[in-house]
């Protein structure tokens, strides 16, 4: 996938009209992410029903087109999604966005993990890859309720 | 002067960076190394090598000699009077982080105020934070006008009774606006104010006279100077050095140590603790035979040429907006476009070969001043050529076309 | 092993030094850089120039990625628990430096004590100093026994309520003692003091394994160990790097910055202000890759006999005396010959081509106790035969006959 | 000269055992100097009588072959001028040992000259020509009375 292509492809969309991009009303889990390097900020809200399970999850923040897509997709395939899955789910993305070739959870259906393959291309850019990663850093740490603000390092 | 001959030197642009020439629009960030450097360094290792000022072998005078030669070319090059002026440091940022610290050790007081400006790079503000933090110093901002300039009248009006030290860049990393350091220092100087100068972006680009700029400091960085990495240097005012106390302590820099005292060397050694960049100080002579060779004038010429030219092709463009407007300006060329990331127009450059910077280039107080996020950051040095301006350009186009502008 | 093919490594050997052999007796000063050391720098500066984290273009996501390959190297070779507890300073003394201020910030208490030795290095005996001037505290010596080794039971001995911190050379650059870091790390943490090791000397000579070890911090000087000139590296628990404050203040190590506060990066980053010695980081690499390729080891095997052989030709030489008998030895051999001062030995033997060091090789604490002004200093790295030794011992027999000895 | 001969020639003989080691009774200027490099430190004394003319010159410490020898001999030759005269020896003695093939000044004799020209030798020897010039410049602080110690730099 060359550089057109991976912009073109999902991240335009994704990345120039995003979803999501709002607050959750009545979200009881959130936290905020930044990259001190570049300037990229956001700040994730989940909404869990009484089955733990994510009735809702938005974000706010501003960034490069890469982190805005990602985040849209993020919070779009997240929902319906327990905490569990949630964590498999953000592993198995690092884990593709990184080094493997494809993506392996159960908990993902072949469109989703359609959408998200579309975001594997970053992998030859490795200074961007913090830029496809800081949304699901964040959301774990929503999950975890820590307090502090997440950093992405390399 | 002929630049293609210029660019000769540098054997980075023999090379294809994924297929591409390489177009380098990041030498704020850090300049190339032309080849007289890069073998001075080899030379010294591989036939010269031995640690300066501690042995009385042969390669020891002579390493140590070497040493000091550089020291001598640095201090005829900015115009300091005293050879002792000159000071080795790891970079920029440590001369700076000297400055503060020792004038925080020994200078300034509680409610003291130290006054810097909204151009200034982390480097010269978080040392003075340290301050503020430890000492209770209180620290005030100049503010940019609307051509991202920062004028003597807005110097003026900041300064107040209680200010004891102005801490201000030569020429600004963003909006490349070139500082009136003479006029500011002489007023502050009425004053009884210090004047410290991050000359990082000034050092590479402008003609260095201390006696007449007449700072108290003035801290360079010689990675941007056409030199290695890892190197910097102080300039301080004899009078400054002598009286302030040492920074870092170590081998070299003592006179005498007993059990129960010690007594510090004289200038320069007292602030030269350690085992010193060796190599780089040897190697960073040429680069200051470098710079003498093409010549100051030519080179400010060269690059306030590329400067207008790039200013206007980019004003031209329509979506990109350009950081800054002032008068006086560096070649340095920061922008936005509407729509599009800085991330994103670097990522795309690159795959050009045009490497350019994003982000807020440690410039964040500005940036928020600027209510931007980021921006995009192209740099000349000495290398470039009207034709990597162009490319800067026509690549700007291919990533506007991308985003659908 | 074969010292004769390890020797062509290095260029050096192959110059003639005032139309002699060069019989290089200085490492512990500073080591002759292998081959690959310096073509690592070369290329870099030719092929490949970038700064390092802080632009996206290729030659600067390349960059970075090297410098972080050099972390992870050591990381491996000192077998530290985490690649974050590697920092990068401009030498040993700046990692000192920063050790003890940070400590002095915000641990250490007016009152409290620092154990240090009689045989430290000024590096490791100022930075301290400067506490016990600002923050009061107190410095205490472990003292020599006969041999010129410090034994736990002297530390032990001196270790008092009110010991906050013990900082000890590994090897000392004099007597060569080898200390026992390990007993004393556990004999401190059991009454809850801090372990901080000069490592300039044991770094290139002994085996590092800081889980075994188990200090706390652990300086180290590159251009020792067959590195570039102008890099140290401190390792320092992650735990005690996390809690401390930062050093200096600059780009890139910072998190967010406002014109009323500052907050500061995660580690490294924290304590790597300003642009580090990208270069020297990135072939620092290459050193460690070459002492791998030998095998610590045999690096230890290879100066102990070497240690050996000299000690027993110098002990057979009447008139000179050997500096300490420690019974474990790294590879210094410091000596006195009555009647002939340090310097005209220095000088004399350099016509020989032999070099070694005279002075106090920044330790004039223990010069004071043995009572002599000065010492020759005849120490060796890798690339040093049995020959070496020879020729110094009859360059010695040269000097003693010029002066009638 | 060679090595050998520059030691042999009188510095030998000088440096083992050099005149004027003692401390001056009655002395009413002197200064301390020392060399951090090497650790050389020495202390000169001299006596002035009324006439402001050096009755007496002497000199304590400890250093290399070099800089005894250089101190040796200056006490001797320094006896019997004043003040203006002893400095334009230093000055005459500091050109020599770096760069200058003559001494020139009129206040030496030829026998003075011949004495002091024997440590020209040491001027090929650049990181030991402060061990020649440390007594030197002590001396100057002397006559100065200047209350800081000297310290010898290239
Ligand atoms: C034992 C010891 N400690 C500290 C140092 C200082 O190291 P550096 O000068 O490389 O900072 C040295 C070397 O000079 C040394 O031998
Ligand atoms: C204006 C300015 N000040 C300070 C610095 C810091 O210099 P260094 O990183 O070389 O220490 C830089 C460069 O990064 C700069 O552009």
């Amino acid at each position: 996938m060359n550089l057109k292509e991976l912009y073109q492809e999902i991240i335009l969309e994704h990345g120039k009209n995003p979803r999501n991009l709002r607050k959750t009303e009545g979200f009881n889990k959130d936290a905020k992410g930044n990259n001190p390097l570049c300037g990229d900020n956001i700040h994730v809200y989940l909404k869990l029903n009484g089955q733990k399970i994510v009735e809702d999850a938005s974000f706010e923040g501003s960034g490069c087109a890469i982190s805005m897509a990602s985040a849209s997709i993020m919070t779009d395939l997240i929902k319906g999604k327990n905490e569990h899955e949630a964590k498999e789910i953000v592993e198995d993305f690092l884990g593709m966005i990184k080094e493997n070739p494809e993506l392996k959870s159960k908990y993902l259906s072949e469109d989703e993990k359609t959408k998200l393959m579309c975001l594997s291309g970053v992998k030859q850019y490795p200074m961007r890859v913090k830029c496809a990663t800081l949304s699901w850093h964040t959301m774990v740490s929503a999950f975890d309720e820590e307090m502090e603000e997440v950093k992405t390092e390399n | 002067m002929n630049i293609d001959q210029i660019k000769k030197e540098f054997p980075i642009f023999d090379e294809k960076i994924q297929n591409n020439d390489l177009v380098y629009l990041d030498s704020a960030n850090s300049s190339q190394k032309p080849k007289i450097v890069v073998d001075r360094i080899n030379e010294f290792y591989t036939k010269q090598f031995s640690n300066v000022g501690r042995s009385v072998h042969y390669l020891a005078v002579a390493a140590t000699n070497l040493y000091e030669n550089t020291r001598t070319s640095v201090q005829k090059y900015i115009n300091a009077k005293h050879k002792n002026e000159i000071v080795f440091t790891k970079g920029a940022t440590e001369a700076l982080n000297l400055v503060a610290n020792t004038l925080g050790q020994s200078y300034l007081q509680e409610g003291d105020e130290v006054l810097i400006t909204e151009l200034e790079h982390h480097s010269n503000y978080v040392p003075w934070h340290f301050l503020r933090k430890s000492k209770n110093i209180k620290i005030n901002f100049a503010e940019i006008n609307e051509e991202g300039e920062i004028t003597l009248e807005e110097i003026e009006k900041k300064i107040t009774p209680k200010t004891k030290l102005i801490s201000i860049t030569h020429l600004s990393n963003v909006t490349g606006a070139i500082l009136p350091v003479k006029e500011i220092t002489q007023l502050a100087h009425s004053k009884g104010i210090i004047v410290v100068v991050d000359g990082c972006q000034g050092a590479p680009h402008l003609k260095l006279d201390m006696q007449e700029l007449d700072c108290d400091f003035y801290a360079i960085s010689c990675h941007k100077m056409y030199g290695p990495t890892g190197l910097g240097v102080l300039y301080g005012k004899k009078k400054w050095l002598e009286e302030l106390p040492p920074y870092q302590g170590g081998g070299g820099m003592i006179n005498e140590v007993k059990k129960d005292r010690i007594s510090y060397g004289e200038l320069p050694n007292k602030y030269e603790a350690g085992t010193m960049a060796t190599a780089q100080v040897i190697a960073f002579d040429k680069s200051i035979k470098f710079l003498e060779s093409i010549g100051i004038e030519n080179v400010m010429k060269h690059e306030a040429d590329l400067v207008e030219y790039g200013q206007e092709l980019l004003q031209k463009n329509n979506s990109v907006k350009l950081i800054g407007n002032p008068k006086n300006k560096g070649g340095v060329l920061s922008f936005i476009i509407e729509g599009v990331h800085p991330h994103d127009i670097a990522t795309i450059l690159d795959e050009d070969g045009v490497a350019i910077r994003a982000g807020h280039h440690c410039c964040q107080i500005l940036h928020d001043k600027l209510n931007i996020p980021a921006s995009a950051r192209a740099s000349v040095g000495i290398y470039n050529t009207k034709e990597d301006l162009d490319q800067l350009n026509e690549s700007i186009n291919n990533c506007k076309k991308i985003f659908d502008l």
